[in-house]
């Protein structure tokens, strides 16, 4: 029971750290656990002071010192949540009494993580892994005939996706409302004149259904095609960004 | 001799084991055997049922022969979520790393490792989830699992800001070469199960 | 809870059968599966001798021990001008195809024209972009299209993950008997024509 906080079986990387704030001086968790059991008075612990000499301390950690600061954030979060609760008039004393138990819970189920990671790391250091294999298969690719495709089934598939009811009518339905491409091709010009650049995800928050997605996203599209907008995207899950290309393609 | 060991396990290696195996069951276990070998990603035994036409029971059961097959081989069958895929054998590291000409690879930081611990635990965690359990942005550690293929998006939340919901990837266990998710030591939260709010989403 | 299944943490049978393995002749033959397993081609007894640090006989005898053990299973060992590699046995090409969508005659599905159609309209996409406007998960769907090389991937974006950009293949553009991507039907979906803001593009 040397930390309160490290991982089981391992020291933390907060051993050593003394603290030395008014009445007490000694290791961190040990402050907080006789904050927590015997009742010492928090309210004249300086929660900066503590941090201070952390950050002190910290500097001559070198490869340890992301390790430290985490344990120390933890221990620092509950100290400040201490005091907190002993300044602060106890309105909602059933929530305090909440909010107290679960970080405890927290912390712990933190610990059992941390050691889930030492325990991970401890793999990788064995150096045991296994490779997939990516050599294509070894079979004979057979390329899809010339001419075999059909055009009608291509074009059948995107219009059920878009929903289109007659191409000649240029318009996406929707059981109740109706979305013209072009009044959204036309929006979209407004929009990006104003601001240049758009998320697409900001404007697909504003469509009310899928049909007035789809109209927006074909509208995209025709300004892509008119070269009247770039796409970007930033990551596998960033934004896609549409930005206005200034003038050109402007009909 | 290398094959003493295999007995422990109660099984022959040796492929007289599977030319004594019932006709049927056998050319299921070869033809799943194939599949699984030209797949570029790991295979669900509906899947396999499907592209077979044998039954699920059949298909597991001939999984079950085949794990066991390849228990002692260079290549080994891993299995994740339920879903199959050949690898090599986790010992053997070193000699593939050699021959394709592979770095020992980097280390993930501990922030990483410790929030893969958390959504390989929980078999699925948002990032507000992950954050909750470190106390600390977790979002630089997602990005580099992300970017290793260790973690995947599984679905969005039908919540505000449509959150992304992470679980580990196949890829995840031939990293640390281990061949299930039952091969990583039991969670010790410290406190008695039934205490736990940390159980299985329950989605 | 979380995961906690793993009934024997710490004694791993595997990992030790496999640890326990002398290094006999049956450690080099599996050293050598996993070799031929993660190879992108066939190796030669030269190669495997300078990766395993086996001599050249060792290697051969090794080589036609495997050989010998996976006669009757359903990836075969091939020896071409003396190199060496794993393949599906021929009996189960049909599976293989089934599995990989390489069925010549077989019209791509639905959800494979969707995602063509897609690629081909946008000129170049993403998974992420196809999935945000189909609304559903299309891996395998890109997975068919580019084993049957319908399209192909153009470049690798800057960003975490190193997202694949997906373009049409020029088999493409002979499947569907078009000679450019612009012969693609306007597919006006809900272009009006005559719509002065949505004229040609003047480049």
């Amino acid at each position: 029971m040397s930390t309160t906080w490290g991982p089981a079986g391992q020291a933390s990387a907060l051993t050593g750290f003394e603290i030395d704030v008014g009445d007490f001086e000694g290791p961190l968790d040990l402050l907080v656990r006789l904050i927590e059991q015997q009742g010492l008075d928090i309210t004249g612990v300086s929660v900066l002071a503590v941090t201070d000499q952390f950050v002190t301390y910290a500097h001559h950690l070198h490869d340890r010192f992301a390790e430290a600061a985490s344990e120390f954030l933890l221990v620092a979060s509950r100290l400040a949540l201490l005091k907190s609760r002993a300044l602060l008039p106890q309105q909602e004393s059933d929530d305090d009494e909440e909010t107290a138990e679960d970080l405890a819970e927290r912390l712990r189920v933190y610990a059992a993580f941390k050691t889930v990671a030492l325990d991970l790391d401890e793999r990788l250091r064995a150096g045991q892994s296994s490779f997939i294999r990516v050599a294509q298969p070894d079979l004979p690719h057979p390329t899809p005939e010339p001419g075999a495709g059909d055009l009608a089934r291509l074009l059948k598939a995107l219009e059920r996706l878009t929903q289109v009811d007659t191409p000649v009518e240029s318009i996406v339905e929707a059981p109740t409302r109706r979305f013209r491409v072009a009044d959204k091709v036309r929006e979209l010009r407004v929009l990006l004149e104003s601001c240049g650049t758009v998320a697409f995800d900001a404007i697909a928050v504003d469509c009310a259904d899928r049909a007035e997605l789809i109209a927006t996203f074909v509208a995209v599209l025709h300004l892509v095609r008119q070269r009247a907008a770039t796409v970007e995207q930033s990551g596998p899950f960033g934004s896609i960004m549409l930005k206005s290309t200034d003038g050109h393609g402007d009909g | 001799m290398g094959m003493a060991t295999a007995s422990e396990a109660g099984t022959n290696p040796d492929r007289r084991s599977l030319a004594e195996c019932p006709e049927g069951d056998f050319g299921l276990a070869r033809t799943i055997e194939a599949l699984l070998f030209v797949a570029d990603r790991a295979l669900s035994a509906t899947e396999i049922a499907s592209v077979t036409g044998a039954s699920e029971p059949e298909v597991r059961e001939a999984l079950g022969k085949l794990t066991e097959h390849y228990r002692t081989r260079g290549v080994i069958l891993l299995e994740h979520r339920n879903a199959f895929r050949l690898v090599t054998a986790p010992d053997l590291a070193e000699h593939c790393r050699r021959l394709l000409g592979l770095d020992q690879r980097r280390q993930p930081s501990r922030a990483a490792l410790e929030t893969l611990g958390i959504v390989a635990y929980r078999g699925r965690a948002t990032r507000a989830e992950i954050e909750r359990v470190r106390g600390v942005d977790s979002d630089s550690a997602l990005a580099t699992l992300l970017a290793r293929n260790l973690i995947r998006e599984a679905e969005r939340l039908d919540a505000p800001g449509r959150p992304a919901v992470f679980t580990t990837t196949d890829t995840f266990l031939a990293y640390f070469g281990l061949t299930s998710l039952d091969e990583l030591p039991e969670l010790d939260l410290g406190f008695a199960p039934d205490d736990s709010e940390v159980g299985p989403p329950n989605d």
